[in-house]
């Protein structure tokens, strides 16, 4: 687990976007499938086409802090994703960085207070709160543990397998009323897979 | 199931593509996904701009052309458009007296939209938006994200369309697609659901005795499963639900959308029609146009929507008046 | 299959029901199974029928109004018209300068409007009859019935339409229509077989890695079985059996119309059509003009055809003219 | 068997009709299963719908010969059917209706003479020729055989089994070229319903 004291720079958040978009393609069927389920059979590729975006972004060029690396992606995110995760997600790393700041070296404190202010932005734009069966889900209980990021891991993991009995009350889902019931929620697992990358690449 | 295309990565651009070739009256950047009137902007008229995920085909972009929208921004299939796109469109067809954006309410175009008309305003043009929400399914729409948008967007594109065409300011075609999203009401059923090209299989499976109520255009599932029903008895259960949203009953005149999600043979939609007439009719309705065909489509979904818009006649005016786009085309 | 519908008996008749609803601008005789221009007679025009069996909507009856036919008789699905309704349409529609009869290539169609021919001659009303037959899909056509008439009569109804309504005598509408259907070409792929309200079942069934190549308008398996093609191999395989059968290579000036046979979405056919368009580039011949959407359809079968016409610069003011019908409308 | 000097009058026919009629509803499915391989899938339909009306018709009005109700009830089938059964088959009634002319008992030789000039009627109004895998491949064998209606039946049986190794040159089935191969004609078969209809009700 990572030291209180770690310092993270522009590459550890690369790092991090890295293997999110490893785990995203892995596993874009998969959240094909979910949001096929309960929406509209377009999730995996959204977030597929976003964060392949993303690594074409990063890789052309460089930014110096973690603060412009999140909020590059971010942007990359909105301008690339459509739907109601292009914003949402985007959002989520775009006001991250904004909270990073300038700074090139920051703790995991500071990734924690950024994160969550990210996710906070995310209920704002969104108007979703928890248990509304959304990204949320997995989200809110995973900042909740940094800068502990293998319980973040953990929490998300779980948050968003929590999402399956529940009913969805925002995004398309919505729609289906009870019929929502049963299925775990696509935001809400590729949250999840963001989180696991996280605690991957801090070890 | 397979589709006729290149790969499922390919689809929207080869598509754009395609109405490139086929309406030289377009101005079609693929790579951008917008699809423009020739003529734009045109000095002094409200510009109209809309956009949606692709697989509805027309609509949005089969709706560009004078009489109805100025721009149209195509998603990926089933997915809004980025803001990126609406901001392009803006300077693009923007003639100095504002631009309206319509928007099918789903979380994902509403904040996509949203997103967008920031950045338009930041540039100085005056911006408008309204959001359609015209489907009668979502009934508890408290505990969602409200109604969906469907059907009912091509009244408001062409009735707010013809108002700007007559040179009506921003507040004024505005209103006009209010009023009009305000009179609209929907209500979809599909034999089976659509294809995406990025799952390749159908988003639901319907047995073969089974039927969908409620659904929308995006391949969700409906609200509710049935045991297959008779053309007549769809046309009741659709227009019971459509009339019943209404608060007077019945309402004034109608114009009514007889709409095919793709899959079903216009045979078939002209029978349903007239299951739809006298269903309405039975109910004391009055049916002022009507129109028949596949306007808002699911990509392949078989099965069909009904979409009616209560007029007065300001509203009738707006609908006859000449449009003249690869999807609607009438009048002189 | 599950179909929207009342029951196979009666889907023709509902049909026609609906388009009576929706098009105050034709006269649709329900019993009769006739669709006529509301304005008809028209005095001193030749007039113009058309009919076949149905199932291929817009073909035939959405092809009625001003620049194009004046009546379409509407046969059961897949079963050409009766003689009984070609007559009366005659009666109806003759304004004494005479009518002609266009006909697609089946023997059933045939027969029975050279039946009906004989019947209006009696009555003393001049007839000419002009034969659609263009599906180069039919190589060996010494060996079967000849060639199918399918996308082609589109460009048959539309110029002949468009002559007829200039005033032109019948033996020049004749001759035109000759014309077109001499330079009209079709070639038709399935991935999947259409059903009919009769059956309740695909007419065949297509392995899902399969598709069928050359096919008919009427759920007749075609000529060939092949492997699932990219869009862009479809195209090529088309565009090559459409060019090798005209007798220059290329040929002159050509109108394309992308059709889709009912159950492929627009978004598909948009996309074919870039294909089409490049296919027909890369050998060399020029496009006039391009139409892409469900047009002359096999119900809802999910594939395409594409049809072309070699035009001088006659048949292309005629197919720019004026038209004003449910299924094609375009010019003042 | 029927006897040489049998005379047949105006209810005979009638209830050949009516025979014929009981077995094309009774095989319709099949009819149009048939066609449904090498053709459009509707002859099931169009001969009952044209076989119903003939009973309706006839049932509406009686007819005093058997050369009339043959005239009426091909001229229903003619408005009727619609397709290429619907002239063909009509030409075949009303030819042989015509041959029988006003005469109000004929013999099973005119009976023979007649469907031979209706059988000729069909071949010249659809050019086809026997071994073109049509309804003639069971017409022309049967009518050969006739007066003896057992062996008129026995033989339009075979020849519409005759027609499945056959590739078609006639009809829609033509279009499939090698591919008609190895189906049963549609309408050979429907010829041998109306043969064995004739046997039937002639004994
Ligand atoms: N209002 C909202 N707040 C938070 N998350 C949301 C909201 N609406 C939708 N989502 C998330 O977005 C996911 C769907 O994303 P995606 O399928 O890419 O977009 P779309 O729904 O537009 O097709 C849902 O599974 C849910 O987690
Ligand atoms: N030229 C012809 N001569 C004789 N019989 C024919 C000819 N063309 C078709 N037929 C017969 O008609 C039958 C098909 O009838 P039907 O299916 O009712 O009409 P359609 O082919 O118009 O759909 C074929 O099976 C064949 O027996
Ligand atoms: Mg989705
Ligand atoms: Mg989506
Ligand atoms: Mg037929
Ligand atoms: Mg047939």
């Amino acid at each position: 687990m990572a030291g209180q004291t770690a310092e993270r720079d522009a590459a550890f958040i690369v790092e991090w976007l890295r293997a999110s978009t490893e785990a995203v393609r892995a596993e874009s069927d998969r959240l094909t499938e979910l949001d096929s389920a309960i929406g509209d059979a377009d999730h995996g590729t959204n977030m597929r086409r976003g964060f392949t975006a993303v690594m074409t972004t990063l890789d052309a060029e460089e930014r110096a802090t973690p603060g412009g690396v999140l909020l590059v992606a971010g942007r990359t995110l909105v301008s690339t994703v459509g739907g109601a995760s292009g914003p949402l997600f985007g959002t989520l790393l775009r006001r991250s960085g904004k909270a990073l700041g300038e700074a090139e070296r920051v703790s995991d404190e500071d990734v924690r207070d950024a994160l969550r202010a990210g996710v906070a932005a995310v209920g704002q734009l969104g108007g979703a709160a928890l248990g509304d069966k959304t990204m949320l889900d997995a989200l809110l209980p995973a900042v909740a543990e940094l800068p502990d990021y293998a319980a973040a891991a953990r929490a998300a993991e779980e948050g968003a397998k929590a999402t399956i009995p529940l009913r969805a009350h925002k995004g398309r889902a919505s729609y289906l009323g009870e019929r929502s019931v049963g299925h775990e929620d696509p935001g809400a697992a590729s949250a999840a897979l963001l989180l696991g990358a996280l605690f991957q690449v801090s070890r | 199931m397979k589709l006729l295309i290149n790969g499922a990565e390919r689809v929207v651009a080869d598509a754009l593509r395609g109405m490139a070739a086929a309406h030289p009256e377009l101005r079609v950047d693929v790579e951008r996904r917008l699809v423009v009137r020739r003529d734009a902007p045109v000095a002094g008229k409200v510009a109209l701009i809309s956009g949606g995920g692709s697989g509805h085909e027309p609509l949005h972009a089969g709706f560009v052309g004078p009489g109805m929208l100025d721009a149209a921004c195509a998603g990926e299939v089933f997915t809004s458009p980025v803001p990126d796109q609406m901001t392009r469109a803006a300077s693009q067809v923007h003639g100095g007296a504002g631009v309206l954006l319509i928007v099918k309410n789903y979380t994902g175009d509403v904040l996509n939209f949203d997103m967008a008309a920031e950045l338009v305003e930041e540039d100085g043009i005056e911006v408008t938006k309204v959001v359609v929400q015209d489907d009668v399914a979502v009934t508890d729409s408290t505990f969602t994200a409200g109604r969906r948008g469907t059907g009912g967007t091509l009244f408001v594109e062409k009735l707010a369309g013809a108002a700007a065409e007559e040179g009506a300011p921003l507040a004024r075609v505005a209103e006009i697609a209010r009023r009009a999203a305000d009179a609209s009401r929907s209500f979809g059923v599909a034999l089976h659901g659509p294809t995406t090209p990025a799952k390749g299989s159908p988003t639901f499976d319907l047995p073969p005795d089974e039927l969908e109520l409620g659904i929308g255009i995006h391949g969700e599932p409906g609200r509710e499963r049935r045991a297959m029903l008779s053309a007549a008895e769809i046309a009741d259960v659709t227009v019971e639900a459509l009339l019943a949203d209404y608060p007077a009953s019945p309402p004034g005149p109608l114009i009514c959308l007889t709409n095919g999600m793709g899959g079903t043979p216009l045979l078939e939609l002209y029978g349903f029609h007239a299951e739809v007439v006298r269903a309405l009719d039975e109910r004391g309705a009055t049916l002022a146009r009507s129109l028949v065909g596949n306007y808002v489509t699911s990509l392949d979904m078989a099965g069909c929507s009904v979409s009616l818009c209560e007029v007065d006649d300001e509203l009738l005016r707006l609908w006859d008046a000449p449009v003249s786009t690869p999807g609607l085309r009438w009048g002189h």
